[in-house]
């Protein structure tokens, strides 16, 4: 059975991957998880500075899923070098750094200093950041924005650079095809959606501000019809994620187009989420009589005879 | 830490408000200290994340907890039945005893609600040299919960049992009457509550921690969900699954 | 205690009405439910010509939400006008017909047969439609074409004019804007948001155009957020729509900033959740001191202290 | 047609892997007819969607229905517990009786699995002057309910009890050797099985209804959800919980 998966000149054990934001810098929980039996541990959104993040409260539970707003509380790209890096050394597993920044020239910035570091062993991009320029309207939402950050960052690394892309906008494919013509080795997605709850009896947002991030299993049918769109559109593999909580869930964004697919809200509630992820998956192929997880990849069989046209809701 | 999948010994109402869950774990009996909580996975698929609670009490390989029903958590988890499975993840956060060092004579304990929880481990496991004289406050008799603490003390809002007022109240009175030997606070309940308590204890220079309540996604340091901020300090927040959920509350910005 | 509500000349006598394809036409459930205590009902979407709807599977279940794909199934309005309107009469509510279309022409003629009958109040205008001419891309994530339908229906009417958006797109409050200023009476938001399901066994769609309509509690914190991003925006009454269950969400939505809310999965729970958010609507104002259901519109209170530039997530 | 709150009379095993669930209702016992079902909402908040049951049984005040654990909704009603409500809607749909017509004179039951569940019910009220024969069609035995039913025959897939091979096999075989008089057909179960039965039906030129199973969002004509493509006539597609459960399986483009 093949589980591997190659990204440019990186070899991915297997095909799951931890989601940022979701698993820390990966040294969290060594007594609970064996991360060496992951495909990769994608970091927290590094940023230039550390950021102390948003205030309290940041998460609140909604109809299975969650809202947040950290704010990208990290420790900076500084003291992710000094102090997080040596300590993964001892885990066989690759490390994607994601980065966060408010311009073009900090995700440079903080690309370069990694890009130098022999453990960093690729890139995903969070292009959900506000843009300080442009008052504070996402980088995301921008097609042209995300191919200028690609493009920029392309020239600075041969590392698999990884564009992450926001499911709140109308075409996710066109975000997807602009990366692939700036030279990225492929995109995740998605990142949370944008969601909201209130305290009724405060009247108060339930998290400081106002809006937040939507993740878990409530999102995985969105996530699911954006990776559809996109493998639609591009060459490049697309990494899947939302609301994957068992290996039922990865298989269907197999199916659909999937090459790769991470974790994310699932590990707070089971950490070791992945690991019975990639578990599963193995079984499942087996049991078909796929020999290559990718083999699995993008057979969904769709009902031909439904043109677009027709397809109202 | 582990996550483990244990089988439930019994579940018991211990006021008409207040239920004990206690179920089988030699890992957690033998690991967990008083002040550490345990994240509970109370549903298969709902509700989505786990709920934290405090290790209420430990006898032989068994631990309880105690809690009230208030929500969509707290409803699965009181219908459980003797024999069936939880899920549980800890022990998670810091304790008392690591917390506070040997620099008090009298420990001061102060529950609000709920908020008792910690502290029937806690006068079970403190150091024998130490007095303890446990505040305990609630809205009304059903909320107040005293098997196996000491020296206690009841106020309830509505007066249906001991003083009839706050907590706060009740401990001003006491210590306006009562001399108590190199206090230290120990506080677990509405922040509100513990907020109002700090005070006090800064106010007659008695050194107060205080086990903080905050909504979890993770429980174990995974999300930087349940930030609290700090009063100066090297940092701006702290984790309180983590880095707490025991502070000194002169630290905290409240 | 007012709980009533205008929009235009149209007073309807509650804050709740039903949301279009999830209560038929009105007439399907008087013994479950008296549809006299609700302020009104949205039909089913109306076009032209009777339309079969699409293949089986059309629902699928997902985590608190569900996907169709039903395909706007309706008996034409010619149908509607004989058959269902006259039921109609013995109720005392408002009927809003919702129209559904595949050109701006077919939008305009439909609207004109249903303004000629006195029994129908109003109208919801549902933009969630392939518009054929453009080989099937959605009227409702194109602006110009959202502008040109509102105004080409608001020469043809003088009734309550509602324009139903989608949330599929960047930024809804741009196609909120757009009604406003041709006229609209009100937005209501959200229709679905675009999803996706597999069954892994099969390794097919679950339902039969692939993707479909995500709705239901999982999508409530996204409507909430584009509900708050519209009242933020426009000056014309907000309709809030999306997963609404109980009397609590509906006050959701009004804290934030809808005028009036449309039940919609909920009824194939519970029929009568419409009466019962009315009641309960009702009782929480009285309870918290609100002698005007509209008193308690957009009553939230945000964190001022947080800016745009600072809220990443 | 309403909905109700009602208590759960018991919860039983009728085979190791079937159970019957009983609960009161005056209303259901006095208006549900053989071949409706009703809507069940099983959980508060999980499952969000009803499920829908075919009646099983209907004895004084009392209405049960009969189900495996497969998945999500029947795994929260396995552990319902005497005493406890549930929140059910019906009857829905139309019912065998008023859809046949008085042209036969033996009445052929076929069940595959659990969709053996409408003719216990069925059995009970049928006119008094109709012979029947009731085929049963399981993977094994534990999925063979036979109470309450009329000379009965049973196919296995492993032969585990009665005849071993499908239900139409056993048909098949018994036609060969028994004549009935004037038989109807009727069905329920897999909808595979169903198509192959009824092309058997046909061939002998008998009459043959269905209840057919979908996927259902509201089980009312609410939603639309859950359509069946018909074989010509006015309509396409018509809707099982409403037009349907039971239709002639010739008018259905299986
Ligand atoms: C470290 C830690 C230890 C804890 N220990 C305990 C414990 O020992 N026993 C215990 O019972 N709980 C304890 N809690 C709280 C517990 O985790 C749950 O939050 C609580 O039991 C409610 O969960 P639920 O799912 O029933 O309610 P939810 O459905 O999650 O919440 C119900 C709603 O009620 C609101 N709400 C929450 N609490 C209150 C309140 N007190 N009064 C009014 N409204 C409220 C919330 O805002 C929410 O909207 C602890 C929490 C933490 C962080
Ligand atoms: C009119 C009508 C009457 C019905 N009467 C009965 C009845 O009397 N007794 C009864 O038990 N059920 C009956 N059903 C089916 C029932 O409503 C539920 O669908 C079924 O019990 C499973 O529900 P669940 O929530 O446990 O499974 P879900 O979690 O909804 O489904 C589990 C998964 O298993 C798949 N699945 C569903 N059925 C099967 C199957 N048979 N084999 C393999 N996979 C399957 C589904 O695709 C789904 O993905 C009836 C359905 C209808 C429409
Ligand atoms: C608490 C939390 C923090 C997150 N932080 C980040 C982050 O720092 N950078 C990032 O690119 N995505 C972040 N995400 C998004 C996740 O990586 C993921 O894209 C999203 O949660 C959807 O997947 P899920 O439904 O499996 O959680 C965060 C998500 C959560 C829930
Ligand atoms: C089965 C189904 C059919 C629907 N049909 C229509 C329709 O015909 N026209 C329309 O404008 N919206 C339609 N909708 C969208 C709803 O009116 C509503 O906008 C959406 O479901 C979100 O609300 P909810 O979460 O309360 O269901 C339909 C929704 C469902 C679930
Ligand atoms: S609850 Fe997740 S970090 Fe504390
Ligand atoms: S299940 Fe909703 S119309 Fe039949």
């Amino acid at each position: 059975m093949i589980e591997s998966f190659k990204i440019g000149d990186v070899e991915f054990k297997n095909r799951i991957l931890v989601a940022s934001g979701t698993f820390g810098y990966g040294d969290e929980v060594p007594d609970l998880v064996d991360i060496s039996k992951l495909g990769g541990v994608v970091t927290k959104s590094l940023s230039m500075k550390p950021r102390d993040g948003n205030p309290n409260p940041r998460i609140t539970e909604t109809a299975s899923g969650m809202l947040n707003s950290i704010g990208l509380a990290n420790i900076g790209v500084q003291k992710y070098i000094s102090d997080k890096l040596p300590v993964l050394k001892k885990y066989d597993t690759k490390i994607v750094a994601n980065i966060a920044a408010s311009s073009v020239d900090e995700y440079c910035k903080v690309l370069e200093l990694l890009d130098a570091q022999q453990r960093v062993h690729g890139f995903e991009i969070n292009v959900s950041c506000p843009n300080v320029k442009e008052g504070g309207l996402s980088f995301g939402t921008d097609v042209k924005l995300v191919s200028l950050i690609t493009k920029e960052l392309r020239q600075r690394t041969r590392k698999p650079l990884i564009i992450k892309l926001t499911p709140n906008v109308t075409h996710i494919s066109e975000f997807a095809r602009a990366c692939e013509a700036e030279g990225a080795d492929a995109v995740s997605l998605i990142n949370t959606v944008i969601g909201m709850a209130v305290n009724i009896h405060k009247r108060t947002p339930k998290i400081a501000t106002t809006t937040g991030g939507l993740s878990g299993p409530a999102i995985k049918p969105i996530a699911l019809a954006k990776v559809y769109e996109t493998v639609n559109a591009v060459k490049i593999p697309v990494i899947g994620i939302g609301g994957i909580v068992s290996w039922e869930d990865a298989v269907e964004f197999f199916i659909v187009g999937a090459s790769m697919v991470q974790i994310g809200t699932a590990n707070f509630i089971n950490p070791a989420t992945g690991i019975t992820v990639a578990e599963g998956v193995k079984k499942y192929c087996e049991n078909n009589g796929f020999d290559d997880v990718g083999r699995l990849v993008r057979t969904l069989q769709t009902n031909k005879t439904i043109s677009i046209v027709d397809s109202w809701l | 830490m582990k996550q483990e999948i244990v089988p439930i010994h019994s579940l018991e109402f211990l006021s008409k408000e207040i239920l004990e869950l206690t179920f089988i774990s030699e890992y957690l009996a033998s690991t967990a200290k008083p002040g550490q909580f345990i994240n509970i996975r109370v549903g298969d698929n709902f509700p989505l994340l786990r709920r934290p609670f405090s290790i209420f009490n430990v006898d032989e390989n068994r631990v309880s907890i105690v809690f009230n029903v208030i929500g969509t958590g707290t409803k699965v988890l009181a219908r459980k039945q003797k024999g069936e499975t939880i899920d549980v993840l800890g022990p998670c956060g810091n304790d008392f005893l690591s917390f506070v060092d040997d620099s008090f004579d009298t420990a001061v304990f102060v529950a609000g609600g709920i908020g008792v929880a910690p502290f029937r481990f806690l006068t079970k496991k403190l150091y024998n040299n130490k007095q303890i004289v446990t505040f305990l406050g609630g809205r009304h008799k059903e909320q107040i919960i005293a098997s196996g603490l000491q020296n206690i003390k009841i106020a309830t809002d509505d007066g249906s049992q001991g003083f009839k007022g706050t907590v706060l109240d009740l401990i001003k009175d006491d210590f306006s009457k009562n001399m108590y030997k190199r206090p230290r606070f120990f506080l677990c309940g509405p922040t509100r509550m513990m907020k109002a308590v700090s005070e006090f204890a800064t106010g007659i220079g008695a050194d107060c921690c205080a086990s903080m309540e905050c909504d979890m996604a993770c429980g174990i340091g995974l999300c930087q969900g349940c930030n609290i901020e700090m009063n100066g300090g090297d940092k701006k927040y702290r984790l309180v699954c983590k880095e707490g959920t025991i502070f000194e509350t002169k630290n905290l910005k409240f």
